[in-house]
């Protein structure tokens, strides 16, 4: 990170700025290098990362950029970030109320501080502010709880009237007589939004940079083992490639793989539904979540009002939900924001999330020795991107837990000391 | 029918529907039955015991086909689940009935609760009855798939309730918590805006 | 939005019903025998495959019973449905076959 | 007003004895019943109607319907305005107000149009390379984005009409009423079966209504339209839905409608709902949505006059409008003869057919010659004149292979391009039930392969191009679904259909030009979102070759017409750039809606007071009546406080509080979760779910019990009493009721099928009023007599049956206060009436209602813990400080084996204990944290939180409970609650803060 914004990858990409496009407009550009390679896999790596989302790709770049490990593959089933990373609302936040928690997304929030300079590629990070409502007297009170946690971990929050609500969302309800009246609520104004499709690009691009290999439409099938257990490298449609240093960043297919690796995860695959409007000019400059009316809204850049709320009941691979979710959802927007019941919903969709008990990610070394697992980020692991990259590839050079992903291994299930974040997670991101 | 006088027993909805009245072409008519026994029964349908206690004490066999309603005069059984019904009857019969099937069915696996007043009933009937009740309702009523004699349990707009269809015209009865009773009629009387509505004493 | 067949009401949307998860996971009959691996286990880990699945819902808004169903986690076909107490068609592969227990 | 210049004189379905004025951009303009708002502008001539999305280039009307890319308008004003709604799908209604968008100052003069002079710096994902330097100008950067991007506006204020949605089952549900819709509903209507027929235009009909070259039966196709709608409007069980988009289809044939019921008449009607959402169960789907136009790639293919073939022909043949005089048809396929013919047949002059193909031949290609119009076959436009309308192209002869020019450039003036590129079934709802395509080479398109539901594809959507071939399909259809349902129908004939073939279709996916792609003007792929073919082509040298990654680099087919005209000439562009073919490409995934939905049609009516029931018990209107203030604890709707004129919450609740401990006060417990047990194994069914110990519990006594999840954590609590040796009535809290009562049922169920155990909720059987304070014996023996209330005769902890105010009911010594308590319960019928009775009675004791806060208090002040609020699923009761109530001979209990697990044995848990301020009156917030060492400033390390804090009358102070690391092991320790600007520094202390004894429950 100290070397924000220099390109040091051995290929020498040049870099993106203004001048760049100006000067490749002149060649009306015609001359732009590929983002990244698409090599053919190598017969063996240093490591290998499973999964080219947000996550993965974070993985593979940090382990180049911070640990020095350049010979390395991500290995992704289909195109990368076309899993969660590209489907996602893009909330990011720090604001949880366990110190685990708090630590682990802090982390990550200071990364994308800065990320787009130190991967020369803009994620339109947008420290637009987070604010969650509270509705009842209740909500305030579980809202006391957490802001004041929140600001003894030395992270940025602030307690807002209705009225202040009111002022940074012109476009809320906050009649008093509603069913669920907007009480007050808290805003993280370093939170925001980012480029989700532009986060898996720019740490390809500058992971491809150090000389990671990003090899897309190579799904893994197996794992190879030696004598002793230990992980010696995967099967996959694309042939067999071996490591003795693997890691899994899989999100909605961990249960998969942990299945082929022999071992089972308390993870749950669910699926989670989020839509988009048609695109308008700006009415809502913030993202505003709430619990008890169950949705979360904010504006993209490009105008689409994008909108979200709770996962589907049941395990799901299908990247799509129920309907009962959807209108539950949009009449939950049409009560709190009432302009919006005009506006036209342009496009569902829906990712796979796979759920922990406690709502809490798992980052862990695992039952076979040189295989790590990154999963159990759930509803919210957007905003963990950098952070979460960068404590697995800490994880995966070290084979030792990093202290602020500790916490978060599999062994807590066995003990009982969960993280539950349920509460804080609501409707989750 | 008689009302329990004093002390005063008042309904869910008491003071709550409005007068009674309305246009003559309403599409829908709505009211709230006041008051009826009801008992909850549990038991073992194979049982012959258990059928024969049943049908000696309340002077109706417990149906046995899901969502069938058996009646004889004014006491019908409702199916609930697989070893669950509801007794409907005449409101002040149910402490005598109760009485009754517990004595018959002493030493089965069986029993019964009074449940009188964890339900009040909303009758919806008309002509549009279906429509404004298929805004909300997603169990089929077509006559095709649902008919007199017929009960099924769903949601009703964001309530669970008990269904049943008393007549062809159709005229259905709603059986509801107390607590949900004004968000039900609410949302009925919402509902049937586009059809009208007329409220009737039930 | 699914189309559940209750055994008893009949087929209902999804949305009727609460979901129950991985089927035939029995409470150990002795918990306190159990180690603390096993009681995690029993606990939190559940299979989570992709494709046929039997698993356990329950009419949360008509009978209110719980049975079996074994379904397609990527398709959402319904290949079963079953009752408590019964066993899934061997020939879906889905965990335990028809047996004593 | 203008004067419908490009209205022909007769022709068309709209009815010219109804004249109806409107307004684009403040222009009033006349247009009749029966148009859309795209045939009125086009009948006056108007060509521009918007600026595109990114370089604000002019911009006309694409198509006919709702694939239109371009033609987006803002509807009306104020709180009933509507963004981004498509001209060619806004039916004109007296007084229609229309304005076009993302345009400032106005359409003609638009400054965004700068963007197109630098349009050179803005290629595909230049954001994604840019604007990151100085990083802290990004914010700035952002906000002129923002503003920049986005189309139209919201609306001002709440939206004053009604959306609706509605259940619906059917046997057959056919979404699209084309010929082979009608055909389909027609042959499964007669069989009785129940049909649904859904089109998103106001008439049937399909494409039959833009064609008068087709004859059925000997009639004009229009008339067999009309017959059929006829006979199916007679029919009891099918229903007919116009206006009405099949937008959605979700698992196991579960399909959404989307009705546009009132929009048309331009205002809405009150008790009307103005849109309505369908949600239908079919038991059978037949697809029957036709086919979307393809247009053509070529240079500045923009131009406002530049249309699809099918929309010029409709335009003529449907609304008696003809867009140009001075057509020119640049086809791939004998379609766009047809236009040439249709327009030529009323007075325009054709400019010339441009046909893609090297040699094509057939009657149409025949009669072309013998009309005199000039077919220049193998032929490419190479560029396209014109401003704000189009006014020439330039075309040139190709290679034989289509991919360059073989010949000089020659321009033909025109004031209307027609482009005929082929036709993409519309296979969106196909796709989106998860059915899979199939590429067909021959057609140049994408067609239904195989089914994921019980569904079938007919007519155009499936690759027909003929009506013959539409209507026998859809007939088969028809009567092959509602005879898979058991349904006997016999097969209607096939009418005698006359029309003319399609040829033969050339796909050309890129017209080429005189120079590369990318280097003069541009080859627009999607109109809305401005992608070019250039873009395509960069996003692949860039290395976003999956066509997902294209999708998102680009945005092609992100738009508001998500790509319906534009997504596969832009798979075919990118495969052309890698070098592969289309189906190596692969389409992008095919999401609902169909067409975008309002928002409100989703939501329907679960708005306003209908978003959430509100619970209330019986005794609520005495409450209201009462001045009560309320809160929400879950659904329901509890008394707070009641607060006495001039009176504050705490004064009000300090009163409240007074009265119980020293009178008597009164409580609406009616939200309580009752639960009633039955069965022989009652005794050690609690025992099983209840930590505590159950089977001694005499007959007539109540027991308090911890319901633990499996994981050892709290989930609930309670009093459960013995009514009989096997017959127990539990309470839960009122949050948990639900879920304790499923939660138990399904251990009965599936853990423990033998039990002979059974529950029935019973929460709402019973209202419950509970009376406290020292008087409270006093008062309960002025209206009861058949029971003996002295404390041998009923003792703490029991229960008895009994008459209260004449009304038969249980009457329960328990307390949640410390106080002399009695919590009696009636049948909830009865619970208003008790409720005044105890009033009436008590009224010279002093009796006083009060409400949750006081009981918080008086809770509090004895140490009595509430779940979910001193517990929050991660707390244990030995970190309660609750031990007791955990059995340890008991071999098991839900919980127990979690309890036994190292890590909630640790001494640094966080425990429960009692704080104390130094302050007496300091109350301290809930929520606040509790730190050992205070900083000057975070972060610090927390010790734990105020779950409870109150000012306790009773104690005469204020009062806490915190869950505190390791907390048992520090009473008397002096910790911090740093707040927001200073320090409160308290002592550690035990839960119970008044009558520590317990010397007042017996009164
Ligand atoms: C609708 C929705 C909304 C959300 N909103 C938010 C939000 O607002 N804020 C937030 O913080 N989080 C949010 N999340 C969660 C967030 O998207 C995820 O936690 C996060 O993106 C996970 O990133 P990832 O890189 O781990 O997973 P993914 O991006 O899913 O990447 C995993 C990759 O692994 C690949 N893979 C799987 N199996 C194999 C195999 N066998 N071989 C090779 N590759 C394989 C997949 O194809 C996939 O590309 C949301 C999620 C969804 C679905
Ligand atoms: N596939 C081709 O190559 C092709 C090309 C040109 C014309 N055609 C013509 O198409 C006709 C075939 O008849 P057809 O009935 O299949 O198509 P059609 O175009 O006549 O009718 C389709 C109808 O479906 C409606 N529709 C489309 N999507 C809908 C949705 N989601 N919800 C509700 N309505 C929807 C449209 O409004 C239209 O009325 C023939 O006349 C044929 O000549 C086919
Ligand atoms: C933040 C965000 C904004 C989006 N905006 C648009 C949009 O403007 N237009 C669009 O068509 N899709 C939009 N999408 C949805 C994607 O097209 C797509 O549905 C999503 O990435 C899931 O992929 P899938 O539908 O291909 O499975 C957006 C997605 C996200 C996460
Ligand atoms: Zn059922």
């Amino acid at each position: 990170m100290a070397e924000a914004g220099r390109r040091r990858g051995p290929t020498g990409k040049p870099r993106y700025s203004i001048l760049a496009l100006a000067r490749n407009a002149l060649s009306y550009h015609e001359n732009w290098q590929a983002a990244w390679r698409s090599p053919e896999p190598k017969p063996s790596y240093d490591a290998i990362v499973v999964g080219g989302g947000g996550h993965g790709l974070a993985t593979a770049y940090y382990l180049a950029s911070v640990h020095g490990i350049r010979n390395v593959a991500v290995l992704e089933k289909g195109w990368i970030g076309g899993g969660n990373t590209g489907r996602n609302t893009t909330i990011i936040r720090s604001n949880y109320l366990w110190d685990e928690s708090a630590a682990i997304y802090e982390h990550a929030l200071k990364l994308w501080e800065g990320l787009s300079q130190e991967l020369n590629f803009n994620l339109m990070f947008s420290q637009r502010g987070v604010i969650t409502l509270a509705h009842s007297e209740h909500e305030l009170k579980e809202m006391r709880r957490r802001v004041e946690a929140i600001r003894l971990n030395g992270i940025d929050t602030e307690v807002l009237s209705t009225a202040d609500v009111k002022k940074l969302v012109p476009i809320i309800n906050t009649d008093q007589g509603i069913r669920h009246p907007v009480m007050g609520g808290f805003i993280q104004r370093r939170g925001g939004t980012a480029r989700h499709d532009a986060v898996a690009w720019g740490y390809a691009r500058a992971a491809d940079d150090l000389g990671v290999d990003i090899i897309q439409n190579c799904e893994v099938t197996g794992f190879l083992k030696d004598g002793n257990g230990a992980i010696e490298g995967v099967e996959t449609s694309r042939g067999t490639i071996r490591s003795k240093r693997i890691g899994c960043v899989a999100a909605g297919h961990s249960a998969v793989l942990a299945d082929l690796a022999g071992f089972k995860l308390p993870i749950q695959a669910r699926p989670l539904q989020a839509l988009v409007s048609e695109p308008i000019k700006p009415v809502i400059d913030t993202v505003v979540m709430s619990n008890a009316v169950h949705m979360y809204i904010s504006q993209s850049d490009k105008g689409e009002l994008v909108l979200g709320a709770g996962t589907d009941s049941y395990n799901s691979y299908a990247q799509r939900g129920s309907l009962n979710i959807i209108e539950h959802q949009l009449a939950a927007a049409c009560e709190l924001y009432p302009i919006v019941s005009r506006l036209r919903v342009l496009r569902t969709w829906g990712g796979i999330v796979d759920t922990c008990p406690d709502a809490s990610p798992i980052v862990s070394r695992t039952p076979v020795d040189g295989l790590y697992f990154n999963c159990g980020w759930g509803t919210g692991g957007f905003k963990a991107t950098p952070g979460s990259g960068h404590v697995f590839a800490d994880l995966m050079a070290r084979d030792r837990p990093n202290p602020v992903a500790a916490p978060f291994t599999l062994e807590r299930f066995k003990g009982g000391y969960l993280i539950d974040e349920h509460g804080a997670a609501g409707v989750a991101h | 029918m008689a009302e329990p006088q004093t002390p005063t027993a008042r309904t869910p909805l008491d003071g709550y529907t409005g007068p009674i009245g309305g246009p003559s072409d309403a599409g829908v008519v709505l009211g709230e039955v006041r008051f009826q026994g009801k008992l909850n029964l549990r038991g073992n349908p194979d049982d012959a015991a258990f059928r024969s206690a049943v049908t000696g004490a309340v002077g109706v066999e417990p149906p046995i086909t899901p969502g069938t309603v058996a009646a004889v005069d004014d006491r019908a059984i409702l199916w609930l689940g697989p070893d669950e019904w509801l007794i409907v009857t005449p409101t002040g019969d149910e402490t005598a009935l109760r009485a009754a099937l517990d004595a018959a069915l002493a030493g089965l696996r069986a029993s019964t609760v009074d449940v009188s007043d964890n339900y009040t009933t909303i009758r919806i009937g008309g002509p549009k009855a279906r429509w404004v009740l298929a805004k909300g309702w997603p169990v089929d009523l077509h006559p095709k798939a649902f008919g007199p004699g017929r009960v099924v349990q769903s949601n009703l707009a964001l309530t669970n309730v008990i269904l049943r269809q008393t007549d062809d015209a159709p005229t259905y009865e709603i059986l509801v918590r107390p607590s949900f009773a004004k968000y039900l009629w609410d949302w009925l009387t919402d509902a049937s805006l586009e059809v009208g509505c007329r409220i009737d004493a039930a | 939005m699914m189309l559940i067949p209750c055994p008893w009401c009949g087929p209902r949307d999804d949305s009727e019903f609460a979901y129950g998860n991985q089927a035939h996971i029995a409470r150990p009959s002795d918990p306190a025998s159990t180690s603390d691996q096993e009681w995690a286990e029993y606990l939190y880990f559940r299979d989570n495959p992709k494709g046929p699945f039997a698993e356990r819902w329950m009419h949360a808004a008509g009978c209110r019973r719980w049975f079996h169903v074994v379904r397609d986690t990527n398709s959402h076909v319904i290949l079963q449905v079953y009752k408590v107490g019964e066993w899934p068609d061997p020939a879906l592969g889905v965990g335990p076959a028809n047996k004593e227990s | 007003m203008a004067n419908q210049s490009n209205r022909l004189a007769a022709g068309g379905r709209v009815d010219r004895r109804r004249p109806l004025v409107f307004r684009f951009d403040g222009r009033r303009l006349q247009g009749y019943a029966g148009d859309t708002l795209a045939s009125a502008l086009l009948a006056n001539d108007v060509h521009l109607v918007g600026r595109s999305f990114k370089y604000h280039r002019p911009r006309g009307i694409l198509g006919l319907g709702s694939e239109e890319p371009n033609a987006l308008i803002q509807l009306g004003r104020g709180n009933r305005t509507e963004p981004n709604l498509r001209a060619t799908q806004i039916e004109l209604f007296d007084g229609l107000d229309a304005h076009s968008q993302n345009r400032w100052p106005c359409l003609r003069f638009d400054v965004g149009a700068v963007n197109s002079a630098f349009h050179r710096l803005f290629p595909a994902g230049f954001y994604y390379k840019t604007f990151m330097w100085p990083a802290s100008l990004w914010s700035t950067y952002e906000e002129v984005i923002r503003h920049a991007a986005g189309l139209g506006r919201a609306p001002e204020g709440p939206d004053p009409d009604r959306y609706e949605r509605m259940h619906a089952h059917c046997d057959v549900l056919i979404a699209g009423g084309g010929p082979a819709g009608l055909a389909a509903a027609l042959a499964a209507g007669r069989s009785g079966a129940r049909v649904i027929l859904a089109d998103e235009q106001a008439e049937f009909g399909g494409s039959l209504l833009g064609d008068d070259d087709v004859t059925i039966g000997g009639t004009p196709a229009v008339d067999w339209v009309a017959e059929v709608v006829a006979e199916l409007e007679s029919m009891p069980e099918v229903t007919l839905l116009r206006r009405a988009t099949v937008n959605g289809y979700y698992d196991h044939n579960y399909l959404t409608i989307a009705e546009r019921v009132t929009d048309h008449l331009g205002v809405g009607l009150p008790t009307v709902p103005r849109q309505r959402l369908w949600k239908v169960r079919a038991g059978r789907v037949v697809l029957a949505t036709g086919a979307i136009e393809r247009p053509l790639v070529f240079r500045d293919n923009d131009r406002p006059g530049v249309m699809l073939s099918t929309a010029v022909r409709g335009y003529a043949v449907r609304y008696g409008v003809l867009a140009g005089r001075r057509p020119l048809i640049v086809t791939g396929n004998d379609d766009g003869y047809r236009t040439a013919f249709a327009l030529a047949d009323r007075q325009a002059r054709v400019a010339g057919i441009v046909d893609l193909r090297t040699d094509p031949i057939g009657p149409l290609v025949a009669e072309a010659k013998n009309r005199g119009i000039e077919v220049l076959a193998g032929h490419s436009v190479t560029a396209t004149h014109g401003g704000r309308r189009i006014e020439a192209a330039e075309i040139a002869p190709m290679t034989a292979d289509g991919s360059g020019l073989a010949g000089s450039t020659r321009t033909l003036e025109c004031d209307v391009i027609a482009m005929a590129g082929g036709f993409n079934p519309t296979v969106h709802l196909f796709s989106q039930s998860r059915g899979k395509l199939r590429w067909d080479g021959e057609r140049a398109a994408f067609l239904p392969g195989t089914s994921h539901e019980a569904e079938v594809s007919v007519g155009g959507c499936a690759g027909t191009s003929s009506v013959t071939q539409a209507i026998k399909d859809g007939i088969k259809a028809g009567l092959d679904q509602v005879r898979a349902l058991g349904h006997t129908a016999r097969q209607p004939a096939a009418p005698a259909v006359e029309e003319h073939g399609q040829g033969e279709t050339r796909p050309l996916w890129l017209l080429p030009s005189t120079q590369p792609v990318g280097r003069k003007g541009k080859h627009f792929v999607d109109f809305q979102n401005d992608v070019t073919a250039a873009d395509l082509m960069l996003a692949t040298r860039e290395g976003y070759r999956s066509i997902e990654h294209v999708k998102r680099y680009t945005t092609t087919g992100m738009g508001t017409d998500q790509g319906k005209t534009s997504n596969v000439n832009a798979l075919a562009i990118v495969g052309q750039s890698l070098g592969v073919d289309v189906p190596a490409v692969g389409t992008t995934t095919f999401r609902a809606p169909y067409t975008p939905t309002t928002i409100g049609a989703y939501g329907g009516r679960d708005v306003g007071h209908l978003f959430a029931p509100t619970r209330t018990t019986a005794m609520d209107p005495w409450h209201r009546a009462n001045g009560a203030k309320f809160e929400h604890v879950g659904d329901w709707m509890r008394a707070w406080y009641y607060p006495k004129a001039g009176e504050t919450f705490r004064q009000a609740v300090d009163r409240e509080v007074t009265v119980a401990r020293n009178g008597v006060a009164l409580l609406d417990a009616s939200t309580l979760g009752k639960i009633d047990i039955r069965g022989g194994d009652a005794a050690e069914f609690l025992n099983r779910v209840y930590t505590n110990a159950w089977a001694k519990l005499g007959t007539g006594r109540c027991r308090y019990g911890f319901m633990l999840k499996e994981d050892g954590m709290v989930m609930d609590d309670g009093v459960t009493t013995r009514l009989a040796d096997d017959h127990f009535h539990m309470t839960t809290t009122t949050g948990g009721a639900a879920r304790v009562m499923n939660w138990l049922e399904e251990y009965l169920q599936t853990e423990w099928p033998e039990m002979d155990v059974r529950l029935t909720s019973v929460t709402e059987q019973w209202a419950v009023a509970s009376i406290c304070g020292p008087k409270c014996r006093e008062l309960l023996g002025r209206l009861c007599s058949d029971i003996d209330l002295g404390n041998d005769a009923f003792p703490f902890m029991a229960m008895r049956d009994g008459t209260v105010a004449e009304i038969p009911a249980r009457v329960f010594r328990i307390s949640f206060t410390g106080e002399l308590s009695f919590e009696i319960n009636v049948p909830t019928r009865y619970g208003l009436a008790l409720w005044e009775a105890l009033m009436t009675a008590g009224a010279d004791l002093g009796i006083t209602p009060y409400g949750t806060e006081a009981m918080h208090v008086l809770r509090a002040e004895k140490g009595f813990i509430i779940v979910g609020q001193d517990t929050d699923g991660s707390v244990t009761p030995l970190d309660l400080g609750m031990d007791w109530i955990v059995s340890k001979s008991k071999p098991d209990f839900i919980g127990k084996r979690g309890l036994a697990r190292p890590d909630l044995h640790k001494p640094d848990r966080k425990q429960l204990v009692g704080l104390l301020t130094e302050d007496p009156t300091f109350v301290l917030p809930e929520g606040g944290h509790v730190v050992e060492t205070v900083k000057p400033k975070p972060p610090m390390a927390m010790l734990g939180h105020v779950t409870s804090s109150y000012y306790s009358p009773s104690a005469g102070r204020s009062i806490a409970m915190a869950l505190v690391k390791g907390g048992h092991a520090r009473k008397g320790q002096t910790l911090y609650v740093p707040l927001e600007g200073r320090t409160i520094p308290v002592t550690v202390a035990g839960t119970v803060f008044f009558d520590p004894e317990g010397s007042r429950r017996d009164g």
